[in-house]
């Protein structure tokens, strides 16, 4: 019953994603612009998912995934960047010959190749990860003190960031890119491209995280969130299992800020601040967290009600989302997908209350 | 009797014999300048005032510099610097006899400014007096503008300039003004002196009244070898001996700022700290109460500005403390009540339901008072202690401190040594336990919260005299404030105070070395290593109980 | 001997918890340990066990030095741990607690390709049956009441396989019955390992005590002696007199 | 029966997402590039934040357009058609700048789109102008080194404001000062602000050493450290700060600045980031006597002003916003308000609200703004304007104390620190390198 109606649930969002919205596209029935905003919250929903594996499956509340993600953008903008500028014979991206810097910085060389791209953007958040996780698991650092430590390394991260002398552009981030492996950003067939591709690593990482999550590994993650100290005397070494999954979950992040970036087109510091990263947590605790399922659909709706509401309620959106943080957290704790739950429990609670009065 | 009135009695006394001639056309140019025919004769008139030195004129001179001339039935008058308690001034006549006026029975005639017509004179004419203003300012009743003409003599040699500039010092009462114009005075001489011995002596006067330019001056004689090797080097080794007690001076101002971020800190994570250790929340509205106290303290200054009509007083401050811990308290009770109770020892879902309550919070401020607001500073609280002359600390950050302290100490009298504290003590330590002790612990929670979220608007308060009052102002403090909590153990009066002070002190002392920024990457990476050694922070609890 | 214990003492904030000179345990020796509360007894486990760290003295187990280890290397080395307040995972299900208890290489990669095999299986049933979980194997743990939940852990315990177990207060919160049998399962687990059980009641004591008990006062050792010595001592008597403990009864 | 409802609601969930997709690109449907021109109306995007920490700055700019649509409304509309703003929140948050300009352009279909205020925001929007052929009026002042063909930008290029301030603080009448204090809170503006003056302060002579140059993240709050350096660099006098601090950051500034016994006569600042609208509800005890460098003030004496500043204050009390008739005019507010007009007169003069012939129509284009007559460039997207330097008074105005002669014209490109470098879209592609 529970897995022909999962099936069910995946063949409605493939149908939906897969071939409703590109077959709308393509027949003129929308703009390229709803194909390439959803391309953007699918990345969004692999961050989620990371998020999801640490948070709701290991009951490990990291702030720093957003840091994760604007490592992968600024990566594969960096690289864009560069091929921008070699194509248009200039030596230095724009804005570093305004500010006075005559060589490339050393860090910027390894991005000129696309493949060593990718894989620093995979490396680095990842090495970033393993260190700050070592140092807080090791410490056994966790609950509040977990969230606040990373929420304040974000904040420094983002702090640095903004300062300029880092060379990765300051506030203003690094924008204005054309093209992706030679083709043009702005062609309606490669953002067509591009969002299928992130429809597809979505999918993947689903799968992925699917299988991590029914593995004997997935069930040490649980019992982890569940009584850590148990899983110490049971001889498991929990900060490995942490670490691993701190590192799978940064590299969730990155993939997601990788493919994010040659959607939005800049990659600005914007996307790491407080609010940025306590945000990315909200998506999963609206979705319904310990759920694979629930953090995508949580990013997926947050960010769709976000642009929705902008547009629609620009002077009132704060408090719809506001008051729906609030009210989730609340009345459903296990969010979307748990909301059927919710209610049928309330319901039955309220009929036994007057079961009893009778 | 009035010191500006003497000031510029004297100043026309002493000037008389240098400037005797023109009085004619003083008349005339004055005239053109209350009445003009155009602006272009009005800014010659100026000129021309300017290039005569009448003194006569220089009160005039001084009300335009000052932009305080007016006209009283067509004639210019100007006003005492200090309003009396009903906001009226003090009137001076100014041309050609600077007299106070009084009315009919004698006494000294009062009138609020709503009475006088200013006199708007543009600043490009007004600067045409950049040249004497120097000369007129050494007897302005402002200390400040007399310091800046002090420093404005020391390159002028004339005999005449030197015995104006004895006799402004004479009358000198204020320190810091006696100070510069000391400084000018033996600038000055030093240039003139022609022996070792005298040039010596001058040094020593300069370096002993070590006025902020002093270092400068005397590098700047060394510099020139003015007189000889040996007075040259003379003057450098004062200089820095000068620069070297300016540093030691430096260093107290850094501990003193550290110390005035660090209670700033404590005041914002104090709140915190309690509701944290007690329910097991993660506020992060708890800023936004924050804003709630500032915004208070705001509307009681409007209140008391426009609807009681209560101009210029430092009264409204004074009201606003208490106000605003009402205030946000009260606000804080509410939101215990909806939202909190809710979420009793869930602090990550607690984290995420504040985030969005302030959320709402911030966009209602900014519906409600749209824009950057920023409360007026009471005049108690304005300017700073002169510790000495190289060393101010601002009255505004010691009344922080001060009140960080009382707060402080209220705090720990309020936990222990009142029937509530023990009973807030014993509800952290074990809900359950306490509520089979008969200690209602959902009302002990919700007095908790209003005590909690009361210090946060109290802390707002304080910050409006540092600070502007912005909708989202919280969130600039907040992961500050909660690295505090964090590092100095959870619930834990002294931990917060010592973790407090000790981040307030580390982030000025780093600022001192790198750029703020990494100043702050610093201080998280030394907690973060601090947390390896101590994982709990500074007062962990210890023993069976503690664990899991 | 199995387990050596030598000078250990630890102290929270300035109070002695423990302060033990020696102890020692044998290969395959079932102990109990009583003592009033406050003694020390859970606060010796968890040093053991390296839930506590101490202030000093030495630990050797096997022939090794575990004093200081981390409780992962502690349980790796075979020491099992079974608490007061039951510790077990509430949001898996039985079967996934057994799981992950039982003994196997426990490193990152092992887990996520673990594939179960029937030896497992079988073994898992085994010990399911013996702690009678079998009807509730599907069941998330937290829903269980608290006796089962006290099998269970004693159940991931013996699944563990470990050299020794450490029973904190196994009889805590069961019927008569239930204390019998689980007094019964710790005889025949004593066969082929070594246990030190904590107890206060003193009739399970009595139950399982076929060899030595060790009474520890204000973390001190009062006295190490077969049961029927220990009942019988004086000291024993007096620590135990005046404190308003239902157990002493049957002293 | 749990699993029946999740798949109820997920059906019921996808439908609505699917739902709200196509109503999103609802204009996408009808397709054609006038399709809402042939409706009798012309939409317009406005992209300023009205939430987030930009949106206290950006509110007024979002008025300042509406009135002046309102006004060109009720004379008729441009073309014989009404315009119809359409009016999003990009609530400071610059990706969804990026996003709300794709949506104005490809699915609303608007034939310009007047905001952003911040460089960044800017920058994010300029490729998706540039890829899909739109236009931007953007009024604020900027740091120049640049020159898309997609953006009218009427606020001031760095030589329409900070060079005359600098010349003006050196000259006699100025107060003639020596030492310069280059303080700015650290974002691209201030930047390449604070290149462009010290180049041009050290062109002037002014010795390296008396040059400094600071640089404050965004919401700084705590000045101590730094307003002690800028007292001792300011004990010899003949010092001043020329500063570019943003927003917030401004009030614990000036207060620190004034705590610690400074003031405008003995250290006068020269703001480039303040105005009237920052000022109107600030306690401006500690500010009166620093001075501010702009193209407007509202204190302009002209009548089109003075009609300018008493509709804007009728606009606001009659729309029931914040402030209402309490609100005041500044540079930026002036510019918001001309953009709207210019790119009327284009349409007009034009004939056709296509972007490409609008672009053409605005080169030289005159109009009598509320700050007098401006002028276009010839040459580029710029405007020519006059520049003014004014004091604070205690009511939150300025006191114009300083005017340039006529109209400066706008260099996107400073010779002082790019002279290879020229803005041209008449004779070349955008930025050349001079001969």
């Amino acid at each position: 019953m529970k897995t022909k109606n999962n099936t069910l649930l995946y063949i409605l969002f493939i149908t939906f994603f897969a071939i409703l919205l590109p077959a709308g596209y393509l027949t003129g029935f929308l703009s390229v612009n709803t194909i390439s905003v959803w391309g953007r919250y699918f990345c969004f929903a692999i961050a989620a998912l990371g998020i999801d594996l640490i948070w709701g499956y290991t009951g490990i509340l990291s702030m720093c995934q957003a840091f994760f993600f604007c490592l992968g953008s600024y990566g594969i903008a960096m690289h864009l960047l560069l091929k921008k500028t070699v194509a248009s014979g200039a030596t230095l991206p724009d804005f570093m010959a305004w500010n006075k810097i005559e060589t490339l910085p050393f860090f910027w060389q390894p991005f000129h190749s696309f493949g060593w791209s990718v894989a620093l953007c995979l490396l680095i958040p990842a090495a970033f990860a393993f260190i700050i996780g070592l140092v807080l698991f090791r410490s056994r650092i966790k609950g509040v003190y977990m969230a606040i430590i990373t929420q304040a390394l974000t904040l420094a991260m983002w702090l640095i960031f903004l300062r300029n002398e880092t060379n990765l552009g300051g506030t203003n981030g690094l924008t204005d890119f054309n093209s992706i492996l030679g083709y043009p950003l702005s062609s309606s067939s490669v953002k067509l491209a591009l969002y299928l591709v992130s429809l597809a690593v979505l999918c993947t990482a689903y799968f992925c995280c699917y299988r991590i999550t029914h593995s004997k590994f997935g069930k040490v993650l649980q019992a982890i969130r569940d009584s850590e100290s148990r899983v110490s005397y049971t001889a498991y070494k929990v900060v490995d299992y942490k670490l691993a999954v701190f590192v799978v979950a940064a590299l969730l992040a990155a993939v997601g800020g990788m493919l994010y970036l040659p959607q939005t087109g800049i990659i600005t510091p914007g996307r790491m601040d407080v609010k940025a990263s306590v945000e990315m947590v909200m998506w999963v605790a609206l979705g319904g967290r310990g759920n694979l399922k629930g953090a995508v659909i949580g990013a997926l709706l947050v960010n769709f009600l976000y642009s929705i509401c902008t547009s629609l309620f620009p002077d009132s959106w704060l408090f719809i989302l506001g008051f729906l943080f609030v009210i989730t957290v609340l009345y459903f704790d296990k969010g979307f997908m748990g909301l059927g739950d919710t209610i049928r429990q309330k319901f039955s609670a309220a009929r036994l209350k007057t079961s009893q009065t009778h | 009797m009035n010191t500006s009135l003497l000031r510029m009695l004297m100043c026309c006394l002493l000037l008389l014999p240098l400037f005797s001639a023109g009085q004619d056309s003083a008349s005339i140019y004055t005239a053109q300048l209350l009445q003009p025919t155009a602006d272009s004769v009005r800014t010659q008139a100026i000129g021309r005032l300017a290039i005569l030195r009448i003194p006569a004129t220089f009160p005039l001179l001084m009300a335009i510099n000052d932009k305080k001339l007016y006209l009283l039935d067509e004639k210019a008058v100007t006003i005492d610097s200090n309003p009396s308690s009903e906001g009226t001034y003090r009137l001076y006549s100014l041309y050609p006899n600077n007299t106070l006026l009084t009315n009919s029975s004698g006494q000294p005639l009062l009138l609020p400014l709503s009475a006088l017509k200013t006199v708007d004179i543009p600043r490009a004419d007004r600067l045409q007096l950049a040249g004497i203003a120097p000369l007129f300012n050494l007897f302005n009743s402002d200390p400040q503008k007399r310091s800046l003409a002090y420093s404005q003599l020391k390159h002028t040699s004339d005999s005449a300039t030197l015995s104006i500039l004895k006799a402004a010092l004479a009358k000198e009462s204020n320190a810091d003004a006696l100070r510069t114009g000391k400084d000018a005075l033996y600038a000055i001489q030093l240039y003139k002196a022609s022996t070792t011995v005298s040039a010596k002596a001058n040094i020593d006067s300069i370096a002993d009244n070590w006025s902020d330019n002093a270092p400068v001056l005397l590098r700047d004689y060394a510099r020139s070898g003015f007189l000889n090797q040996e007075t040259a080097q003379y003057a450098a080794a004062k200089a820095a001996g000068l620069e070297k007690r300016y540093d030691n001076l430096q260093r107290v101002q850094h501990f003193f700022s550290g110390l005035s971020l660090g209670s700033i800190l404590v005041l914002i994570a104090l709140g915190l700290a309690i509701v944290y250790g007690l329910a097991g929340i993660i506020n992060m509205a708890h800023g936004e109460f924050m804003m709630i106290g500032a915004y208070t303290t705001y509307c009681t200054q409007i209140v008391f500005t426009k609807a009681l009509g209560i101009p210029q007083t430092d009264l409204f401050f004074f009201f606003a403390l208490p106000c605003s811990f009402l205030v946000a308290g009260a606000l804080g009770w509410v939101l215990e009540r909806l939202v909190i109770r809710h979420l009793y020892a869930k602090p990550l879902e607690s984290l995420l339901a504040t985030w969005g309550v302030s959320l709402i919070l911030i966009q209602t401020a900014r519906l409600l008072f749209g824009d950057l607001t920023a409360v007026k500073t009471p005049q108690l609280l304005a300017g700073g202690w002169q510790v000495s002359p190289h060393l101010t600390l601002p009255y505004n950050r010691l009344f922080i401190i001060a009140l960080s302290m009382l707060v402080v100490l209220f705090t720990y009298l309020m936990l222990y040594r009142t029937r509530l504290g023990l009973q807030i003590r014993s509800v952290t330590q074990n809900r359950q336990m306490s509520a089979c002790l008969g200690i209602e612990t959902r009302r002990v929670a919700s007095i908790t919260f209003f005590i909690g979220s009361g210090l946060a608007g109290l802390a707002g308060c304080a910050i409006t005299l540092i600070g502007n009052v912005v909708p989202d102002m919280g969130q600039t403090y907040i992961v500050d404030s909660f690295l505090v909590v964090v590092t100095g153990g959870v619930g834990k009066l002294a931990g917060t105070i010592l973790s407090g002070l000790g981040i307030g002190f580390f982030t000025k002392i780093s600022e001192s070395f790198f750029q703020a920024v990494y100043g702050k990457v610093f201080i998280l990476v030394f907690i973060m290593l601090f947390m390896q050694y101590k994982p709990k922070g500074l007062f962990p609890d210890k023993g069976r109980i503690a664990e899991d | 001997m199995l387990l050596n214990v030598n000078n250990l003492s630890v102290s929270f904030g300035g109070v002695h918890a423990l302060d033990l000179d020696h102890f020692s345990l044998r290969d395959k020796e079932l102990r109990v340990i009583i003592g009033p509360n406050g003694a020390g007894k859970s606060t010796f486990l968890d040093i053991i066990c390296g839930k506590t760290k101490a202030d000093k003295g030495e630990i050797t187990f096997n022939g090794k030095s575990i004093f200081g280890k981390s409780e992962v290397k502690i349980a790796e080395a075979g020491i099992g741990r079974k608490f007061q307040k039951p510790s077990v995972f509430p949001g898996l299900t039985v079967y996934d607690n057994l799981l992950l208890a039982a003994k196997m290489k426990k490193d990152i990669f092992t887990s996520l390709f673990f594939k179960s095999t029937p030896a497992l299986e079988e073994k898992i049933h085994h010990v399911a049956v013996k702690l009678s979980l079998t009807n509730v194997m599907y069941k998330p743990a937290g829903d269980l009441s608290h006796g089962q939940k006290q099998w269970l852990e004693i159940a991931i315990v013996v699944l563990q396989d470990p050299t020794l177990m450490l029973i904190d207060e196994p009889a805590a919160g069961m019927s008569d019955e239930e204390t019998e049998s689980t007094g019964a399962l710790l005889l025949e687990l004593s066969k082929s390992h070594s246990i030190i059980v904590i107890e206060h009641d003193m009739k399970f004591v009595e139950q399982i005590a076929n060899e030595l008990v060790t009474v520890l006062v204000r973390g001190k050792r009062l006295m190490e002696g077969t049961f029927a010595e220990v009942k019988n001592d004086q000291r024993v008597i007096d620590c135990y007199l005046g404190r308003t403990n239902a157990q002493l009864e049957t002293l | 029966m749990r699993n029946a409802f999740l798949h109820q609601l997920s059906i019921l969930l996808l439908g609505a997402t699917a739902l709200f997709s196509s109503c999103n690109s609802g204009a996408g449907k009808t397709g054609g590039s006038d399709s809402s021109a042939t409706k009798g109306t012309v939409k317009i995007g406005v992209l300023h934040s009205l939430s987030g920490t930009m949106a206290i700055s950006e509110v007024s700019l979002k008025d300042a357009v509406q009135m002046a649509v309102d006004e060109i409304n009720a004379k008729g509309g441009v073309l014989g058609k009404q315009i119809e703003p359409v009016i999003v929140d990009p609530a400071s948050d610059w990706d969804l700048f990026a996003e709300k300009a794709k949506e104005l352009l490809i699915d609303k279909k608007v034939s310009a789109v007047f905001g952003c205020w911040t460089s960044v925001s800017r920058k994010s929007v300029l490729p998706v102008f540039e890829q899909n052929n739109g236009l931007l009026f953007y009024p604020v002042q900027y740091e120049g080194e640049e020159c898309s063909n997609s953006v009218i930008y009427t606020g001031a290029t760095p030589n329409q404001q900070l060079i005359p301030a600098a010349e003006y603080l050196m000259s006699e009448k100025g107060g003639g000062y020596k030492k310069f204090y280059l303080l700015g809170t650290d974002y691209v503006f201030p930047r390449t602000a604070n290149k462009i003056l010290k180049a041009y302060l050290l062109s002037k002579g002014i010795p390296k050493e008396n040059i400094i140059e600071e640089y404050t993240p965004f919401h700084h709050q705590d000045y101590q450290t730094i307003i002690s350096k800028v007292k001792r660099f300011a004990a010899d006098g003949k010092a001043c700060i020329l500063s570019t601090i943003n927003g917030d950051s401004n009030v614990p500034f000036y207060k620190e600045f004034a705590n610690q016994g400074l003031s405008s006569a003995t250290c006068p600042i020269m703001a480039f980031s303040v105005a009237e609208d920052e000022l109107r509800s600030m306690d401006t005890e500690f500010l009166v006597g620093h001075l501010a460098a702009w193209n407007y003030f509202q204190s302009n004496d002209l009548p089109e002003n003075k009609k300018f500043v008493a509709d804007f204050k009728a606009f606001c009390a009659k729309k029931g916003l914040p402030g209402g008739d309490k609100r005041v005019t500044d540079d930026p507010i002036c510019w918001a308000y001309t953009g709207v007009y210019l790119w009327a007169k284009a349409a007009e003069k034009a004939g056709s609200f296509d972007v490409s012939k609008v672009r053409n129509a605005l080169y030289s284009l005159g109009f009598d703004s509320p700050d007098g007559p401006v002028k276009m460039d010839p040459r580029n997207h710029h405007l020519a304007k006059p520049v003014v330097i004014g004091e604070i008074k205690p009511d939150g105005q300025f006191d114009i104390i300083w005017k340039s002669g006529g109209l400066v014209d706008p260099q996107p490109w400073s010779p002082l620190t790019s002279p290879d470098k020229d803005c041209d879209w008449v004779n070349h592609n955008g930025t050349y390198a001079k001969k």
